[in-house]
């Protein structure tokens, strides 16, 4: 199992029945493909869609039918179809129960940096401050470390996306906790121990002195 | 309502204008406008639009041509050109979060006079604004925003002006109808009155000033 | 013809092709006899209608279509629905072209009271503030004078219905015109002389060398 | 979404809630879980809806049953019983503006702190709120609104819990859809899922928690 199968599969085993669910672009969408359709979970694409399907097949995208990234999608019955304001009013508003998005950096009180490093990177925060801000779960599914560096940091060196802290993150390595403001190490990935996760993270995180293994 | 060419219609925008432009990545986008508004060459435009597109694609013919000076958008990181004009300082571009956005351009055609936001207190977007308590909680204090235009695409249009959307490229179209001194729309359909029911109309047509003549384009 | 009837004739003529236009109930609501279908204007119903049509036959009414009083209506060829955030949003944002309320005082300035008298009607002001406050005409059509008793007064003792003057007020006996925060006699009704409306009349008026009388 | 009947969802609420109900003169209104309130006796209610009604048609059940202890409205002038309610200091009356209620409700739904309102500037209604100047005009903020029940009434309901109104009877239905903790859904018809076009659909059906099952009522 590849880092994002990891990361995918463990975000999926958070949602629960009937949840209304945005998930960001890259390893944060393929947590769509490890939710049983049991589970009638609802999928927001911010563009203007709640109910999204999986990919058409070749020869049956409609141009008018997209996710963000403006890729093809399809819609599933039962699928509802609104204006911006209407799709943001959702996420502001907290009705949107969980969503999963990409990092840069999470610190230890649970800030997430996921939108411009300074002087190279500007594209825009496009949904993504709005997210953290509304959401009432928040999920960053990230590497737990990039060339070698911890992306679970001290303090975010990176522009914040938001002042609410998440409420998890899940990385190739670890799950960790943000209630009560403080980073606490729930589970290790298969294979890999608490010291291992320890070593390749900078942020101090309380250790409880059972740490299960992810169950993928 | 009137019922206009694409030439007439892009012929009353002027160089300088502020245009507002619906679409998401370029779905919901009124592409025969854009390729008209390059065609006249329009330049020195403030030009209000979600994201960037892609080259070629949607408000990303407007970047190709470098008739845009003043972009206010949520995202224009697939965009390498917008990226490029605006590192070269050609193309002064405003950063706001995608729900700020729509909100903004809202209170824009509702006669509000802003939007209390909790998005982007404590971070970068709220330097240089008001920040308002209401109930002890700290809201960001984003103003109205309006244009002198409005390209807007509907799926159907009648003959009133009546316009429902569809899928996704409803998108920010709606809520750019209402915020703008001139509103041009496209469609792909124009039908008689009465084929969009009631329930279903999305932007009644008093709104509406032109709609491009479909033979036309 | 009758007071109200002329109030009526004279306001419809202030109804321009394709305007779109908001009624009040009582006086305000007979305006739409008056009006040409040549000339295409919307009537909207702020509860949320645009394309409002004639009172049904009978038996034809729907109990889901109404006016803002609950009586039964129909809708025309191209009517559209939406909800009260849209209607307001229609009202606030300047997209109703002209708004026809009644009055119980208008002042000097163009100042408007119609909603509540302090400890004897307190109904609630409905959308009427709205509409004053963001409408971009607002015409008053009201009898002149209530038992004797000028409606057209130096200043409002009633409470305002909104800080901006209205712009134009049409009674049985005149035409009164508020541009540049003035009121000025514009028209008189048929066989009613500039003396007789002077005379009935609290506020100063302007009255420029030639009044002319309503053509009805 | 569950589907309960009129009994389960009603006694739900406690004596002393607070509660929006849909409809404008009491058209849009869910009638049947309104008498199932009287039949309950829900008693101490703080009640959000724009009028007042008329005795015996919509929420002027629950002045007939004198249940109401506050009321936030913009009009009670055709419900006679209401007036008297409040004359008598029965029930404290908050009457504001139609506009201010419908954007302070959406407020709460779309999680914004407040609205910037023109209404209401330099009248009665201004008292005791804060005025806020944005590019040299004055705003009354007007705070959100939000209750800990909805009761909204739909003409379609599928299965999922999507909802579609017809004609005058949305109304603040959708608005009130999103400003509550729970919303209950009564509808003239439930039909499956697929019947409502996604481009139809008013409400998305995560916003509701429970339809009342039609057999019931």
């Amino acid at each position: 199992m590849d880092a994002q199968e990891i990361i995918a599969r463990r975000v999926a085993q958070e949602l629960r029945p009937g949840n209304l669910v945005n998930l960001g672009i890259g390893i944060p969408t393929l947590v769509a493909n490890y939710v049983s359709p049991d589970l009638k979970v609802f999928f927001q694409s911010e563009n203007g869609l709640i109910g999204t399907g999986p990919i058409p097949e070749q020869g049956m995208e409609h141009p008018l039918l997209t996710d963000a990234g403006g890729r093809p999608i399809s819609a599933l019955p039962g699928a509802c179809t609104f204006d911006s304001a209407m799709s943001f009013g959702l996420i502001r508003g907290g009705h949107v129960d969980v969503t999963v998005l990409g990092g840069l950096q999470v610190d230890a009180s649970g800030h997430l940096a996921n939108w411009m490093i300074p002087g190279k990177m500007v594209p825009g925060m496009g949904g993504a401050m709005d997210l953290v801000s509304g959401a009432k779960r928040v999920i960053v599914a990230m590497q737990h470390a990039a060339k070698g560096k911890s992306k679970i940091v001290k303090q975010c060196n990176l522009p914040l996306t938001s002042a609410r802290p998440v409420s998890l993150v899940v990385t190739d390595m670890a799950v960790i906790d943000f209630a009560d403001g403080k980073a606490t190490l729930l589970e290790t990935a298969p294979g890999i121990s608490v010291g291992e996760v320890m070593a390749v993270t900078e942020a101090e995180l309380a250790v409880p002195d059972k740490v299960p293994e992810m169950r993928l | 309502m009137k019922a206009v060419s694409l030439e007439e219609a892009v012929a009353m925008i002027p160089d300088g204008a502020s245009i507002m432009v619906g679409g998401f990545m370029g779905v919901g986008t009124p592409e025969r406008l854009l390729d008209e508004v390059v065609r006249q060459k329009k330049s020195d435009l403030s030009l209000i639009c979600n994201d960037a597109a892609t080259p070629g694609k949607g408000v990303g013919k407007l970047f190709d041509a470098t008739l845009v000076s003043r972009l206010t958008a949520t995202h224009i990181g697939l965009n390498p050109k917008a990226q490029q004009q605006m590192l070269a300082n050609q193309v002064a571009v405003d950063l706001i979060p995608q729900g700020t956005f729509a909100e903004r351009i809202r209170a824009g055609g509702c006669g509000l006079g802003g939007v209390l936001t909790p998005t982007g207190v404590g971070t970068l977007v709220a330097e240089g604004k008001r920040q308002i308590e209401v109930n002890g909680k700290p809201f960001l204090l984003e103003t109205a925003l309006r244009a002198q235009f409005a390209l807007v695409h509907a799926f159907l249009a009648d003959y009133l002006g009546n316009l429902a959307y569809a899928l996704t490229s409803r998108n920010f179209n709606p809520v750019m109808a209402m915020a703008a001194d001139t509103v041009i729309v496209t469609a792909e359909h124009i039908v008689p009155v009465g084929v969009i029911a009631p329930d279903h109309v999305v932007t009644p047509a008093p709104l509406v000033d032109y709609i491009i003549m479909n033979s036309n384009g």
